[in-house]
């Protein structure tokens, strides 16, 4: 078991407000870890450090052992680290085919002149990226929805058709930000049928998640934060059991 | 492509090729400069349009084209239809030098500072910049084009001429429009933090779409410097942009078809109400503020579709299978 | 020494009018998101009316200088007002659910109209003010400065401090300054998006209008295209302080106005309006929403 | 009645097509709209009431004369467009425009579709040095006016001279030209910058060039630039002799300045009909003043109007309207035509003829004064 994903002494102030201090752990190739804690606890920020698109104030990001922290985001996603949006970001006005080759572009190369000149091989090249955009959309629940506006998927499709993007990068690496988010009980069923067949496909998955169920049904390892710091780690067995997060997370998410 | 599509432009030709036979020379000239403007609409819709990039400097790319091709037809001699692409490709280097530091800036920044660059380089130019540009009288004597062997010069022939350079460039920008690099301008401009996040390198697209419409914009300067044969800085105001810009909006920003409608319809419009002589401007901005508020989408805001049904293929391999 | 002192107060005077008339580009922007193009011409109505109202009424005679030009100033103001409520109806609140740049187009439109408009109207030659103010001058840090210059720059100030006040300290401010931050929570907030645009419509102009007035009034010559080159100054100036943000419009104009007084006087006069932009273009490298614009990383 | 309005409505077509046989049509080309709109309209004053005046005396040999005029919005590419549609509505020749580098753009389209063009308002040396044949014009050159400007220049003994211009090409040009002659002179020219045309605070401008210490300053530009910085010069308090060139003959300067700051101020120009003393002249003053209700301002539609005088009086003397004629008439034939700007001969070339330029001095009343 090696680490994927490490941080390092991860810290991120704005302006003079810190919003993540000091946060460090692994993630191990092969397994879904889950990122939780109470509103405000700098899990969002953490995925955007990871993924480039806020920079780290101090501390270290490294995925399979290359410094992250200086890349921008799409270098990042090339080297094999997909994401998602917690408020859905989807190119609304596009299909949902157009959606996920967008997903697809950092694994196809035909540039300007491939476009002007329409050679075989960007034709090749083309067809081939149709063809697993829609494999993909077959594989996170959407097969026959290609042609859809992204806007006019319901809530739960949108945040399947964001995975679906996000995987047809090849990722090694998926990143979902509140992956449930809006979805209702059989939705969230299949999104943690979706997360093992991720994860059976050799992808390492992070996710953060408010749905506890999910968390502790979808989970290898759970990471917990609060006031932007790491308070617990560990299986979901032992998070549980931990105090500190029954009182500072547990405590007031299941009370409600 | 659309089949209606099709039709109208295969209509437009036959209309454009057979233009001289039912036209008189104001005509014919009223069309060649909706030519130039269709390209330059053309070349900012790929930046304005396809990328969502705010450029009013459109202008600045115009001006360096067109003093590129001057420079070398007066000065040594080229001739005009071979400076062409070198013209496009200064401006494209030019436009990739100048957009480099500030194309990151957030819509209305990049508004004001495009202006700016298009008011530095007219200001350059007025004031003689390396001693090349001839200053406010700007470059004169340049040699008519030659297509050939034989030499463009009236009305009728510059149609054929900048009108057959409109058709290679709507052919290949819907080809571009429907690549991966058109695609990924697209979704620049839907949403550059997806985009950015999809794994597309937003920055050099935004790059790229300046360069490539730089390099649009700079042919067409040296097709409109062989046509007046005299350039100045004032043919590359300020207002020139301005126009460029109310043309691709007007039109359907985004849409090669819309955009060309846009810019016929500015460069006609004013020429329709020459009779009202002092009062023509007057009511062509009230026309454009009704066509506006009628069709705030623009004139013809429609977008071929990148997919139909016949595109998506069936019975694929799952990805599970996939190693 | 000296010269960088007059020039400072070249450049401040010019500055001013700038400011002023950015006000109107920001205030418009804040709450729709939209340059208005046709303010320019707003602010050369202002001078035009100015003039009209001048000679015809001849104020100044019957109630002395001060009160006359004063009663003057509301009228131009509210006149140019309401050719900017009308404006915003008939042009931009059709447009307000689509794009943003349909508006623009609009805008421009707008402004051909309105120039040629006043063209037609008084004819395409200069108009000149009658001289009514005073030509003394004052000696300042032992340097003559024309005392009208010194008017213009405190009457420029005085209104912007009222403005600021005023968005500051009333319901309206509040609603104004709520509404460009989040239009769609303002509405939920319970507050009338439709009559902020309003107001911002009948202050924005009204600032631009008097700045027409003061800028006829003391440079005495009044063309129909002025607002073309004032408007893109000005609206230079929006941007250079942060578009939206009003302290920031104020800054941006005084800013711009200096800039280009130094850069005229110490580097080339012919070249002065590139050194602005030049400097505009390195500010923004620096500062990406302006001298006094939020910097907001954008929220993902 | 259907059948009736066919006839009359066929008889009026008829009739106004043999009309239209019967009228010779001249072309006038100017800015009616943008930044010149004033130049322009005023040059459409001018040539229509002469065309007004013509054809109350008859015409042109029998035939009335019919003025087609097109805006050709005082920019290079608009100019091209109007210059092609005259070529389309059957004109003899074609008055007009201003601004060099817009008449430039016309000038091949008139060459090459045989139609004569006598500009008014393009100064450029170059225009008539590119051996065009039907290119004629009325406005002297920038190198003549170049000439006197430098002379006057050095009359004044003044040791430090500053040169201004607007970076507008006729402006450039006319500083280029008097600062060669200066400085080919070894005159100390201390000053030479340009300033930004349609602004209204030139005080940035003024308070460098104070700092150069001249004692003349000549500003090459046009009359509301020249307005502003007689005012604001006045203001800083300072006094130095200020001399510009023929764009400033407009009685707007003065208005613009106020009498006071401009008192004293020197230009050159044309002549001025009012200071003609003949007859032509004078009645035409009078003629202007009763139409429009004040004087002719701009001496560019002056100009203009100079135009389409000696292009009616070559087609009465050539009695054609062919280009060749006409052209052979105004290069050959016309000698000491008394012309509202003093009297009008071409060269071969199309330049007018003699020392045009007069000395004018604002006087305390506001009014300008030709100098011996």
């Amino acid at each position: 078991m090696s680490a994927l994903l490490e941080l390092r002494g991860v810290t991120k102030i704005f302006g003079g407000l810190v919003a993540v201090e000091d946060v460090g752990f692994d993630v191990v190739a092969g397994q879904v870890m889950g990122l939780i804690g109470p509103n405000g606890a700098g899990k969002t920020t953490t995925f955007n450090l990871i993924t480039g698109n806020y920079r780290v104030s101090r501390g270290t990001i490294a995925f399979e052992g290359r410094p992250l922290t200086s890349l921008r985001t799409n270098r990042i996603v090339r080297l094999g680290v997909a994401r998602t949006f917690q408020n859905i970001r989807l190119f609304q006005q596009l299909t949902a085919l157009e959606n996920v080759l967008a997903g697809r572009h950092c694994r196809t190369s035909a540039g300007l002149l491939g476009a002007l000149l329409r050679t075989p091989g960007q034709r090749r090249e083309e067809r081939a990226a149709v063809a697993r955009a829609i494999a993909e959309l077959d594989f996170v629940g959407l097969p026959g929805r290609a042609l859809d506006l992204a806007k006019n998927l319901a809530y739960g499709d949108q945040r399947r058709l964001e995975i679906a993007r996000a995987l047809a990068s090849e990722p090694k690496l998926l990143v979902l930000d509140e992956p449930a988010g809006g979805m209702n009980e059989q939705e969230t069923d299949q999104l943690v049928g979706l997360i093992g067949r991720i994860k059976a496909r050799g992808i390492t998955v992070l996710l953060i998640e408010h749905d506890m169920t999910l968390v502790m049904r979808a989970c290898d390892q759970i990471v917990v934060l609060e006031y932007g710091k790491k308070i617990a780690e560990g299986p979901p067995a032992a998070i549980q059991r931990d105090r500190r997060v029954i009182e500072a997370y547990l405590g007031t998410e299941e009370a409600t | 492509m659309n089949r209606r599509l099709l039709v109208g432009y295969l209509v437009a030709a036959v209309a454009l090729i057979l233009a001289p036979r039912f036209l008189d020379a104001y005509q014919v000239d009223v069309l060649n400069s909706v030519g130039l403007y269709v390209l330059l609409a053309l070349s900012l819709n790929l930046i304005l349009g396809d990328a969502g990039l705010f450029n009013m400097g459109q202008a600045a790319f115009y001006a360096v084209g067109a003093y590129t091709a001057a420079i070398l037809n007066t000065r040594l001699g080229v001739p005009m239809l071979w400076a062409m692409p070198v013209s496009g490709l200064l401006a494209a280097i030019f436009a990739v030098i100048v957009a480099r530091p500030v194309v990151h800036l957030r819509g209305d920044y990049l508004l004001v500072v495009t202006i700016g660059l298009g008011e530095i380089v007219r200001i350059a130019l007025v004031n003689d910049v390396f001693g090349v540009t001839g200053g406010a009288n700007g470059i004169f004597g340049i040699a008519r084009p030659f297509l050939f062997g034989h030499k463009i010069r009236t009305p009728d022939e510059f149609l054929y001429l900048i009108w057959g350079f409109v058709a290679v460039t709507v052919f290949l920008f819907h080809r571009l429009e429907e690549s991966r690099f058109g695609r990924a301008l697209t979704f620049l401009r839907e949403d550059a933090v997806a985009a950015e996040g999809s794994g597309i390198d937003t920055t050099r697209y935004r790059l790229m779409a300046f360069a490539l419409g730089a390099a649009w914009a700079g042919m067409t300067g040296s097709i409109y410097a062989a046509k007046m044969t005299i350039i100045s800085p004032e043919s590359f105001s300020f207002w020139e942009s301005v126009v460029v810009f109310l043309m691709v909006i007007l039109g359907g920003s985004g849409s090669i078809p819309g955009v060309m409608v846009g810019a016929a319809i500015v460069v006609i419009m004013p020429e329709i109400f020459r009779d009202l002589a002092t009062a023509r401007m007057l009511v062509f901005g009230l026309v454009m503020m009704v066509m506006m508020v009628v069709r705030p989408q623009g004139l013809l805001p429609w977008r071929a579709p990148r997919f139909r049904a016949g595109d998506v293929p069936r019975d694929l391999p799952r990805p599970e299978a996939a190693p | 020494m000296e010269q960088f002192a007059q020039q400072l107060i070249n450049g401040l005077a010019v500055g001013s009018i700038y400011a002023l008339i950015a006000l109107g580009y920001t205030m418009v922007y804040g709450v729709l998101r939209l340059i208005n193009f046709a303010h320019g011409d707003l602010f050369t109505y202002g001078a035009y009316l100015g003039m009209t109202l001048l000679t015809s009424l001849a104020l100044q005679d019957r109630f002395g200088l001060a009160v006359g030009l004063a009663v003057l100033a509301l009228m131009v103001m509210g006149l140019v007002a309401l050719i900017g409520v009308i404006l915003e109806r008939a042009a931009y609140r059709p447009l307000q659910s689509s794009p943003r740049l349909s508006a623009v187009v609009s805008a421009l439109g707008g402004s051909i109209f309105l120039q040629n408009a006043l063209m037609l109207i008084y004819g395409a030659r200069y108009q000149v003010y009658p001289d009514v103010l005073p030509q003394a001058t004052v000696s300042l840090f032992g340097l003559p400065v024309p005392v009208m210059r010194i008017a213009v720059v405190v009457v420029s100030l005085a209104m912007m401090a009222v403005l600021y006040l005023f968005v500051q300290k009333t319901r309206t401010g509040t609603a104004i300054r709520a509404a460009a931050i989040d239009q769609g929570a303002a509405r939920l907030m319970g507050i009338d998006v439709n009559r902020v645009i309003q107001v911002v419509f009948v202050i924005g102009p009204a600032l631009g209008g008097a700045a027409g007035l003061l800028v006829g009034l003391y440079y005495g010559q009044i063309s129909f295209t002025m607002g073309w080159t004032y408007g893109m100054k000005a609206f230079t100036a929006a941007i250079l302080g942060g578009i939206g943000n009003i302290p920031g419009a104020m800054v941006g104009g005084l800013v711009l106005g200096v800039v280009e007084a130094l850069g005229a006087g110490y580097i080339s006069i012919a070249w002065k309006d590139a050194i602005a932009f030049v400097v505009l273009i390195l500010i923004l490298i620096v500062r990406p929403s302006g001298l006094l614009g939020e910097r907001v990383a954008e929220k993902v | 009645m259907n059948k009736k309005m066919a006839v009359v409505l066929a008889l009026g077509l008829v009739g106004a097509t043999a009309r239209a046989q019967e009228t010779i049509k001249i072309g006038l080309m100017a800015p009616l709209t943008g930044a010149w709109a004033s130049e322009g309209q005023e040059m459409k004053r001018n040539v229509d009431l002469l065309a007004e005046q013509l054809n109350a005396k008859g015409g042109l040999l029998g035939k009335k004369v019919e003025v087609v005029t097109e805006d050709d919005g005082g920019d290079p590419r608009t100019a091209s467009l109007a210059a092609q549609r005259l070529t389309t509505k059957g004109v003899v020749a074609v008055i007009g425009t201003y601004g060099s580098a817009v008449t430039e753009a016309s000038q091949t389209i008139f060459d090459e579709a045989g139609i004569i063009q006598v500009a008014n308002g393009s100064t450029a040396v170059r225009l008539t040095e590119k051996g065009l044949k039907n290119f004629l014009r009325t406005c002297p050159r920038d190198d003549e006016q170049g000439r006197v400007g430098a002379a006057v220049v050095e009359k004044s003994k003044a040791k430090k001279i500053a040169i201004l211009h607007d970076n507008s090409a006729y402006s450039k040009g006319l500083a280029d030209e008097i600062n060669g002659i200066l400085k080919g002179k070894n005159a100390n020219v201390v000053f030479f910058d340009a300033l930004t045309p349609k602004e209204q605070d030139y005080s940035a401008i003024l308070t460098k060039l104070k700092a150069a210490g001249p004692e003349v300053v000549f500003f090459t530009g046009y009359y509301p630039e020249a307005g502003l910085l007689l005012k604001q010069k006045k203001q800083m308090g300072w006094n130095v002799p200020f001399i510009g060139g023929d764009a400033i003959n407009n009685p707007d300067l003065v208005k613009i300045a106020g009498k006071e700051a401009a008192e004293g101020f020197q230009f050159l120009s044309p002549p001025v009909p009012k200071d003609l003393d003949t007859a032509e002249a004078k009645a035409y003053v009078v003629a202007y003043q009763k139409k429009f209700n004040e004087a002719p301002s701009s001496i560019y539609g002056v100009l203009a109007g100079d135009g389409f005088r000696v292009v009616a009086k070559a087609i009465e003397g050539a009695k054609s309207t062919k280009a060749e004629a006409v052209r052979a008439y105004l290069t050959g034939s016309l000698k000491a035509f008394p012309g509202f700007t003093g009297k009008i001969e071409f060269n071969a070339k199309g330049d007018r003829v003699g020392e045009l330029y007069r000395v004018y001095k604002v006087a305390r009343d506001g009014s300008f004064v030709m100098q011996p």
